[in-house]
């Protein structure tokens, strides 16, 4: 699998990003720098996490606004996948990639700590290594993960089946209490209509070996590889 | 210039010396060094230079007591931060900073600049930063201000430390009425670096430029490194001096611009603008170095307009670095600080004058012989009195509780000893994707990125043991974190301390310290286990109550192989427990007297510092030889917290049962004996683990298995782990939730 | 001049940081507030001296960056 | 009664965030921004009728909690 990573000022799990798809595929993505107007041809874009350009104003807002976007944009509409994780699940809000947006914790309090995760739909290109309903560990670190959209929006996500998890309790079940951040539907992630592009806020890529404390994170890479081939 | 041109040259008269902190002597050796009387920047330099904060006049002649060499420290004290030889060309860098006085004024600010202070000190070295810790002490929880204080500490640190994206991955925190009106906040940073890659502060090379690079210059904190060396009154709360605001997002870009520089040759020297900004770091490195400066500083970038010399010189605004370069390199290094949209200027050069010299719109404004001012600085012997040694408290006269077993959950679930998740879920304790352990444990646990190596890290200090008998608390604090590193499989290398005490001048405060240090050098040298770095935070009192001495240790140690390493949570029922020291039933200065009893008294446990090498290499050599599943290390609470935490981390139950000889059952599970390990192990290791420690000559005893879901102590309590996990769980968001 | 820009969340836009001030004003004692909205103030300088430019321009920053237009409205006020 | 309150740093208090708001328009291409600051704006809904003691009422609520006085000013506007 070709993938590329992209590193905003500020960016901070860029490395973790490089480092977990290279343990999972074997192969080295290429690093995209916020300024570079051109990007090699790969099947995957991943936007790290972290705090691109402090996330003053709204996180992800000024990321969104790079030089590099441009070709990100190009490469997604060709059909190709792009993966947001965290902040660069906010920074595909910002584009208008994905519907809806990211709002401050219900807390208003910076939450790190493991959650369980449902996958809701298991055939998407970055799903397909779980099983449907099947229940995940993996880490979110965010402060801004509260997802938002109008009931429009809300019900056809969930028609078209783009929500790709939502967070749950250990026995599977969306409660209020299993959710980190207050988010609608206990969202988790989303995939866009086509199905190419998935925002999340949990991390995979700190979750790819079982010393991290878990491994639950290597399917989102094995499932585009399965798509691949 | 305009009519309004400021005044460089005042009447230097005693009230304009005396606003300044500096006494008649000082004065008197100031003219003598300047050969004149200062001008106002030259007075403003020298008052920042001889503060407590940055001379350590008063803490100098005690800490050149302390033990700083082992074959493995590269870099002890002197540096920006200590270094310690890990392996294969690898260096561990690390140090602890307090930042007492401006997280009482504005908590999230205060504590969020002492991260970043923190991290410039290891990055400045030349380490990629890959772990943050922080030692934090508050006042009452019934003070009107903790709550506040508290919730503005743990956002600040989590602001900062998770924006730059280094893992938060440890602390402690201690409540007590000694910190109602001056908390501490210390922050801990530990990098890595190639050993062939550290950069240090001393400069050299005439007519090599020095070059300013970070964020402008503003009137932050002016005057903030003498506010830390005064005492707090009343009204210094009304006075608000300007606060230094952090902008982790530029600390972030100057991490990853300096490393960049740092990767190529043309880094002569370089040094962080902490405390006393650029004044501190100029003097530093041209005295370090044995050279001049000549500083232009209408060349610095600045945010505000009208900066004076004495402003500019005194400012402590954050993230902002100086560096001496290779002559023909500015170019190729100011585009990798425009790279990262970082201000980059060069604002003098290196001289053999030996003096700093700084011009502004074409005049001297100051010119001071920096050998002098740097050496000279005063060094006081203040006069201290011995703290008296308290009674030990004899168990059988401290009447044993109704129910233990409530007793128990009172202190599990008591400000002290409660679970501190609502802290370390507001810090990203997993970015870099190299911590495998997490907060909650003995020692955090972080890898040595791409190695099968990782560094253990615990801050420790009990500060109701320093203040009933400085000497064995200074002792203690050493071998807690000693005991937590070892309590996760790893080689415990060294230290770095931050020493909070009160007023010096007061000679029983003063007593306070030197006790703590005699206790620090003793334990340091037995367990062999240097201090590489450090700090003193003095004047930590408010309205002449000082706060309960305080010398906080981070203590770091080497796991070669990670795979070794072990937690606290027992793996599998049915595995063997064993309670490794000897267990005398020291009630006094117990969490147990404090929290059942309400009272504070009593002599401390003693250490006994070679049974605690003796049986820390004996627990260490086990978790290497693969004997042990699970370990943890007893200290605050005894031997009942230590399982209920083992316990609580397992969700597994425990069915214990106790020998206790003479000694009363509630002494036994709540005294805070020191040198002491509870571990589990299978049943085929357990014989081995015994046979073992008989020949090491280490006590040990079989005190039951895990399985179940309760923690059963016989004939004494039965508690479902449930209840425990609540009780633990529940004090502080409840407390941090509820109506101020 | 100088541009003052209000950015307020839209109607129906959940606002968690309103919800969580009101209801700490409640813990702390204050009545009678009956909803909280909490948005972003910015001043901006600007060397534009027309006041319809500076207006225009000032638009254009909100559209593009300022805010998101998805959850979001801004006023602007020149002087 | 509608309060709106606009909550600003001080002066010579450093604005990371205006700075990269500021940092981030050029780089879109927007010229003549010679500063920008960012502030907090709320709005509260009062079931208070008198203007004064409505303005008591939040002049109060900003000093115990809507603003950090030590770094913040705040001014208040009731209608
Ligand atoms: N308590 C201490 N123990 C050991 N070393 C100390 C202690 N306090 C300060 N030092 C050392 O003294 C030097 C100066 O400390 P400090 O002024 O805090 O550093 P910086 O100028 O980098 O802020 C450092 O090398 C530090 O490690
Ligand atoms: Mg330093």
């Amino acid at each position: 699998m070709k993938s590329a990573v992209v590193t905003f000022p500020a960016s901070n799990c860029d490395r973790d990003m490089f480092d977990g798809i290279e343990k999972v595929t074997g192969q080295k993505p290429h690093a995209i720098w916020h300024q570079d107007t051109e990007i090699p041809n790969v099947d995957l874009i991943a936007l790290p996490g972290g705090f691109s350009f402090g996330d003053y104003l709204r996180c992800g807002a000024m990321a969104a606004r790079s030089p590099a976007i441009r070709a990100i944009l190009e490469h997604a509409n060709r059909g190709g996948y792009v993966i947001g994780v965290c902040n660069g699940f906010q920074v595909l809000t910002e584009m208008g990639l994905l519907p809806g947006a990211l709002m401050r914790n219900k807390s208003l309090k910076f939450v790190c700590k493991t959650v369980h995760l449902k996958v809701e739909n298991a055939t998407s290109a970055f799903t397909n290594a779980y099983a449907p309903g099947q229940v995940i560990d993996i880490p979110v670190a965010h402060h801004d993960g509260n997802y938002f959209a109008d009931d429009a929006t809300l019900a056809a996500l969930e028609d078209n089946n783009q929500i790709a998890f939502r967070y749950v309790n250990k026995d599977g079940i969306a409660t209020e209490d299993a959710n980190p951040n207050g988010s609608q539907h206990n969202i988790a992630g989303i995939l866009n209509e086509r199905g190419n592009i998935l925002g999340m806020m949990p991390h995979p890529e700190r979750f790819v070996e079982d010393a991290q404390g878990g491994s639950d994170g290597r399917g989102f890479f094995e499932s585009i590889i399965n798509t691949l081939n | 210039m305009t009519e309004t041109k400021w005044n460089n040259n005042p009447e230097i008269t005693d009230d304009l010396v005396k606003e300044h902190g500096l006494s008649a002597d000082e004065r008197e050796l100031m003219n003598k060094i300047l050969g004149r009387t200062p001008t106002l920047t030259e007075l403003g330099i020298f008052s920042v230079m001889w503060s407590e904060h940055c001379s350590y006049k008063s803490s100098k002649k005690h800490l050149k007591t302390l033990p700083t060499k082992a074959p493995w420290v590269i870099h002890g004290p002197g540096e920006n931060a200590g270094v310690i030889d890990i392996g294969d060309n690898q260096a561990a860098i690390f140090k602890m900073e307090s930042h007492n006085h401006p997280s009482y004024i504005e908590p999230y600010q205060g504590a969020a600049t002492g991260v970043g202070g923190i991290l410039r000190d290891v990055f400045t070295m030349g380490a990629r930063p890959i772990a943050n810790m922080n030692a934090l002490r508050f006042g009452s929880p019934d003070h009107k201000k903790t709550r506040h204080l508290l919730s503005g500490v743990v956002e600040g640190i989590g602001g900062y430390g998770n924006c730059v994206g280094v893992p938060t991955v440890g602390g402690e925190t201690n409540f007590h009425p000694s910190y109602d009106g001056n908390i501490l906040v210390n922050a801990m940073a530990v990098g890595l670096a190639d050993q062939d890659k550290i950069f240090l502060s001393a400069a050299a090379g005439v007519g090599n430029p020095v070059i300013y690079v970070g964020s402008k210059t503003g009137r932050d904190g002016i005057h903030g490194a003498t506010m830390a060396s005064a005492e707090f009154t009343e009204d210094s709360e009304e006075k608000r001096p300007t606060v230094q605001v952090g902008d982790p997002f530029t600390e972030k870009l100057l991490i990853e611009a300096c490393i960049e520089l740092m990767s190529t040759d043309m880094v002569v020297a370089i040094q962080d603008m902490g405390a006393a900004g650029l004044t501190s770091s100029s003097v530093e490195m041209a005295s370090g170095g044995g050279v001049g400066f000549t500083l232009n500083l209408d060349m610095v970038p600045q945010r505000e307009e009208h900066m004076t010399p004495y402003e500019m010189m005194l400012s402590e605004s954050q993230e902002r670095m100086l560096v001496v370069l290779k002559p023909d390199r500015v170019k190729e290094a100011e585009a990798i600080f425009h790279k990262w949209d970082l201000d980059f200027a060069v604002i003098g050069q290196i001289t053999d004058s030996g003096n700093l010299t700084l011009k502004w719109q074409g005049d001297v404004v100051a010119d001071i012989p920096t050998q002098p001012l740097a050496d000279n600085s005063p060094e006081y012997d203040r006069p201290w009195v011995k703290t008296d040694a308290p009674d030990v408290i004899n168990a059988k006269n401290v009447a044993a509780p109704n129910d233990i077993g409530a007793a128990l959950l009172k202190i599990v679930g008591s400000p002290n000893l409660c679970s501190r998740e609502w802290i370390w879920q507001q810090y990203d304790h997993q970015v870099m994707a190299d911590t495998i352990q997490l907060p909650g444990g003995d020692a955090a646990v972080v890898r040595v990125h791409n190695t099968n190596k990782a560094l253990a890290i615990s801050t420790d200090c009990t500060p109701r043991y320093c203040y009933a008998d400085p000497f064995e608390g200074g002792k203690q604090a050493v071998a807690e974190t000693w005991r937590n590193v070892t309590a996760v499989g790893a080689q415990p290398m060294a230290i770095t301390d931050c020493l909070n005490f009160g007023n010096p001048e007061r000679p029983d405060i003063m007593g306070q310290f030197v006790g703590a240090i005699d206790g620090l050098r003793e334990a340091c040298t037995v367990l062999d286990y240097p201090v590489i770095s450090g700090n003193v935070s003095l004047y930590n009192e408010t309205n002449g109550t000082g706060i309960h001495p305080t010398p906080a240790i981070g203590g770091v140690g080497l796991l070669q192989d990670s795979s070794k390493m072990v937690t606290i949570a027992p793996k599998n029922d049915g595995e063997e427990i064993i309670l490794i020291g000897e267990t005398n039933g020291h009630i006094g200065c117990s969490e147990y007297l404090s929290v059942i009893e309400g009272r504070e008294e009593g002599a401390p446990p003693p250490v006994d510092l070679h049974l605690e090498k003796k049986n820390g290499d004996f627990v260490r050599a086990q978790i290497q030889n693969g004997n042990v599943k699970a370990c943890h290390d007893i200290s605050d609470g005894g031997l009942f917290i230590a399982l209920a935490e083992m316990t609580m981390a397992s969700g597994k139950g425990m069915d214990i049962s106790l020998n206790t000889g003479d000694i009363p059952m509630h002494a036994y599970g709540f005294g805070e004996d020191q040198a002491r390990y509870v571990i589990s192990t299978s049943c085929e290791n357990a014989a081995a683990i015994m046979e073992n420690a008989q020949k090491a000559g280490v006590r040990t005893e079989k005190i039951g298995t895990v399985g179940g879901k309760t923690l059963d102590v016989k004939d004494t309590f039965t508690i479902s782990v449930d209840e425990l996990l609540d009780a633990h769980a529940s004090w502080m968001p409840n407390y941090m939730s509820s109506e101020v | 001049m100088k541009a003052r820009v209000h950015i307020t969340l839209k109607n129906g836009v959940l606002d968690p940081q309103g919800k969580a001030i009101q209801h700490a004003l409640g813990a702390l004692g204050f009545e009678g507030v009956d909803d909280v909205r909490q948005g972003k103030y910015i001043e901006l300088d600007l060397s534009e001296t027309d006041k319809d430019k500076a207006y225009a321009n000032v638009e254009e920053m909100c559209k593009k960056l300022l805010s998101n237009m998805v959850i979001e409205n801004y006023t602007i006020d020149i002087d």
